[in-house]
């Protein structure tokens, strides 16, 4: 049954890629990567990669569609055919770069052989001892912040970085270096009254649903990533139905830039702490007598930082872009 | 005042259904949560009669149970529309009046409207919804008016 | 063992109507017919689905997350069946006869 | 058995949506089958954690209830900014 369900979800999903490559117009490539999305959040499901599939749930169901769609807006909406491109030498780049990979893959142990590799270095003690060393049920979640704490800061930077970068470029020559509103209110002539009133109810639980993830990413599936990706379709929903004016007064632009910056700061500062202590950086055990306790105090405490910054720095590229086209058509 | 505790009471129970887990350290975190949600939810002003409707609560289980049983006949109609190719349908599309008063009573209507297959709201103005029926009989039965006046007796 | 039986019902009912609304989706000829469709499929197979697990499950918190799935759902499906609509109707999308041929007389001052 | 009934008519409807996501003919019927597939996978993931026994995946169905309508709500807000950018266009 099992393995039924993996092909056909295999066998689906190169059914959408083949034909995101196929269509043209690009609100269609937008719904097929959504459906891409979805289609490897079940995936991720059967194979038991339940944190992973959480992520693409969040990330893939809401967020991320709804950004491209922005973008969309901003540049409209008709692939351009680019007449001086060779697709012969792209074909023959892509080809060579295909037939590489597949030969790397080769060399790899068989999917799920018990003497692979990945199963014999560290897996083990994670799996065996995780739960002793850190107090904490979830592996993933123990792994991500504890054992391998350094690559997690290495990608909230990233994400930080991102959030930045979008400032720079978005940036209008008014307002040098910030995506702050300067728009008039959005023409509210055409009243989307189901929705609003819909979306007063939900929005609450949401941003709620996100503080569940966050504080349960210790016992299920969740955390940091996944708790700000849900907070900020939250705010972005608000922000789309009443207009950005309206989101900038309930959360200033200011404050979320301020927070997008001070995730990253939690996060390294917790690791100084431990280094003043003259322990290694991102070494918990200084935060408490007992090391269990202080395990879990540290991946709380990063954890909240790593949401901190996914929500704000979200929020802010959702700021940059519907600031774009809501001056854009004036 | 009243909204604000309804919010705080129903947002405790989803934290409570959801979290499983009721040690001193989450329960203090989850009061935490719902303390700031709330707060935020002040700021958005989304605090009101119409995202916690408390005074439809009496009536409403009694208009949800006709609801559901209408929702199952429109599935049947449907169903046979679907398998039987035979059936010849006429799609109509119209102006429907809407003597509702409050917002949320014209939503409760156009979302039942919509959560019934074959009829469809496309548009919701002030004084007016623009439906879209599958069938000729489907637009009837709404302009007969049945569920818009169980509607309006929901504010009574 | 009446449970399972009630459980095994409800899942084939819900069964039944995915597909029903499936083949809707790919049959009907107008988009705005495609809508209807949807709407089977979400509404009451999706409780049908939903309540037959619900049956199916034995301890206290997921039969309430799946009430939480189920309310969420009725709640956010014909919402957006209804933005959807307005969407392609302001798009200049306007709805046609059961074959696709005919544009709908529409009512006046529409257009 | 019924769960397994249940779990290969989603994928079948998935199979539908997809088809009619590629065909078109217009962008909504692309976002409707989009939609469509959303709750479908919600209902999907429901029933793998039931075949599975382990029902806390249903979180990540909850997650889908909760924020898959967000993208047809910003379908719905860019096609009536582009309206209001273009004035030669219908509005309803």
């Amino acid at each position: 049954m099992e393995l039924a369900v993996n092909i056909v979800l295999l066998s689906l999903l190169v059914t959408t890629a083949a034909a995101l490559v196929l269509v043209r117009g690009l609100l269609a490539s937008i719904m097929l990567t959504s459906i891409y999305g979805l289609l490897s959040a079940s995936f991720f499901v059967i194979m038991d990669a339940v944190d992973v599939a959480f992520t693409e749930a969040a990330v893939g169901a809401g967020v991320s569609p709804l950004l491209l769609l922005l973008s969309v807006a901003v540049i409209g909406r008709h692939e351009a055919r680019n007449a001086g491109a060779r697709p012969l030498f792209a074909v023959l780049l892509v080809g060579i770069t295909g037939a590489l990979l597949i030969v790397g893959t080769l060399d790899m142990p068989a999917f799920g052989r018990a003497d692979a590799p990945a199963h014999l270095h560290v897996a083990p003690r994670y799996l065996l001892l995780s739960g002793e060393e850190t107090g904490i049920p979830n592996v993933v979640t123990s792994v991500l912040a504890s054992y391998r704490a350094y690559d997690t800061l290495g990608e909230v930077i990233v994400i930080f970085t991102a959030g930045v970068a979008v400032i720079l470029i978005l940036a209008s020559g008014t307002h040098r270096g910030s995506a702050r509103p300067h728009s008039a209110p959005v023409d509210t002539k055409d009243p989307h009254t189901i929705l609003q009133v819909v979306s007063k109810t939900m929005i609450p639980f949401m941003l709620l649903f996100a503080f569940y993830v966050q504080f349960h990413g210790d016992y299920g599936p969740g955390g940091g990533f996944q708790a700000g990706v849900i907070f900020a379709s939250g705010i972005i929903l608000y922000g789309l139905l009443y207009g950005l004016p309206a989101i900038c007064r309930v959360i200033r632009p200011p404050v979320v830039e301020l927070c997008s910056a001070l995730g990253v700061l939690v996060y390294g500062v917790t690791g100084i702490l431990s280094m003043l202590q003259g322990r290694p950086f991102l070494d918990y055990s200084v935060l408490a007598d007992d090391p269990i306790r202080a395990q879990q105090i540290g991946i709380m405490v990063i954890e909240l930082g790593v949401g901190i910054t996914v929500a704000s720095v979200l929020i802010v590229i959702y700021y940059a872009f519907a600031n774009q086209f809501e001056t854009n058509g004036n | 005042m009243r909204y604000t505790f309804g919010l705080v009471l129903a947002l405790s129970v989803f934290w409570l259904i959801n979290s499983g887990h009721y040690d001193a350290l989450l329960l203090s975190l989850g009061v935490i949560s719902v303390g700031a949600v709330t707060l935020i939810a002040l700021r958005m002003d989304v605090v009101d009669q119409e995202s916690i409707p408390l005074h439809l609560l009496r009536r409403i289980p009694f208009y949800l149970l006709w609801l559901g049983v209408q929702i199952c006949r429109s599935n049947l109609d449907l169903v046979r529309r679907v398998w039987l190719p035979g059936q010849r349908s006429t799609p109509r599309i119209a102006r429907l009046p809407l003597p509702q008063y409050s917002d949320i009573c014209r939503v409760v209507y156009a979302n039942s409207i919509n959560l019934t297959p074959g009829t469809l709201t496309v548009e919701l103005a002030p004084d007016h919804l623009l439906v879209h029926t599958l069938s000729a009989e489907g637009l009837a039965a709404l302009e007969e008016g049945e569920m818009s006046r169980r509607v309006s007796e929901l504010e009574q | 063992m009446m449970l399972d039986w009630v459980s095994g019902v409800l899942l084939l009912v819900g069964s039944f109507l995915l597909l029903t609304g499936a083949l809707g989706f790919l049959r009907f000829a107008d988009f705005y017919a495609r809508i209807h469709a949807c709407g089977v499929t979400e509404t009451l197979a999706t409780s049908c689905i939903l309540l037959g697990l619900l049956i199916q499950s034995d301890s206290a918190v997921p039969q309430f997350k799946l009430l939480l799935i189920l309310l969420f759902v009725l709640l956010s499906s014909p919402t957006s069946s209804h933005a959807l609509a307005k969407a392609a109707w302001n798009a200049g999308v306007r709805p046609r006869d059961n074959r696709g041929k005919q544009p709908l007389p529409l009512p006046p001052g529409e257009h | 058995m019924t769960l397994q009934l249940t779990v290969i008519t989603l994928l079948v409807v998935m199979l539908i949506a997809l088809w009619r996501a590629c065909i078109g003919p217009n962008v909504f019927d692309r976002v409707l089958a989009a939609n469509l597939f959303g709750t479908k996978t919600v209902l999907l993931i429901a029933a793998i954690s039931y075949l599975h026994g382990s029902p806390d995946f249903l979180d990540i169905a909850l997650v889908y209830a909760l924020i898959n309508y967000i993208s047809v709500v910003g379908v719905l807000r860019i096609t009536e900014l582009r309206n209001e950018h273009a004035p030669g266009d219908r509005r309803g």
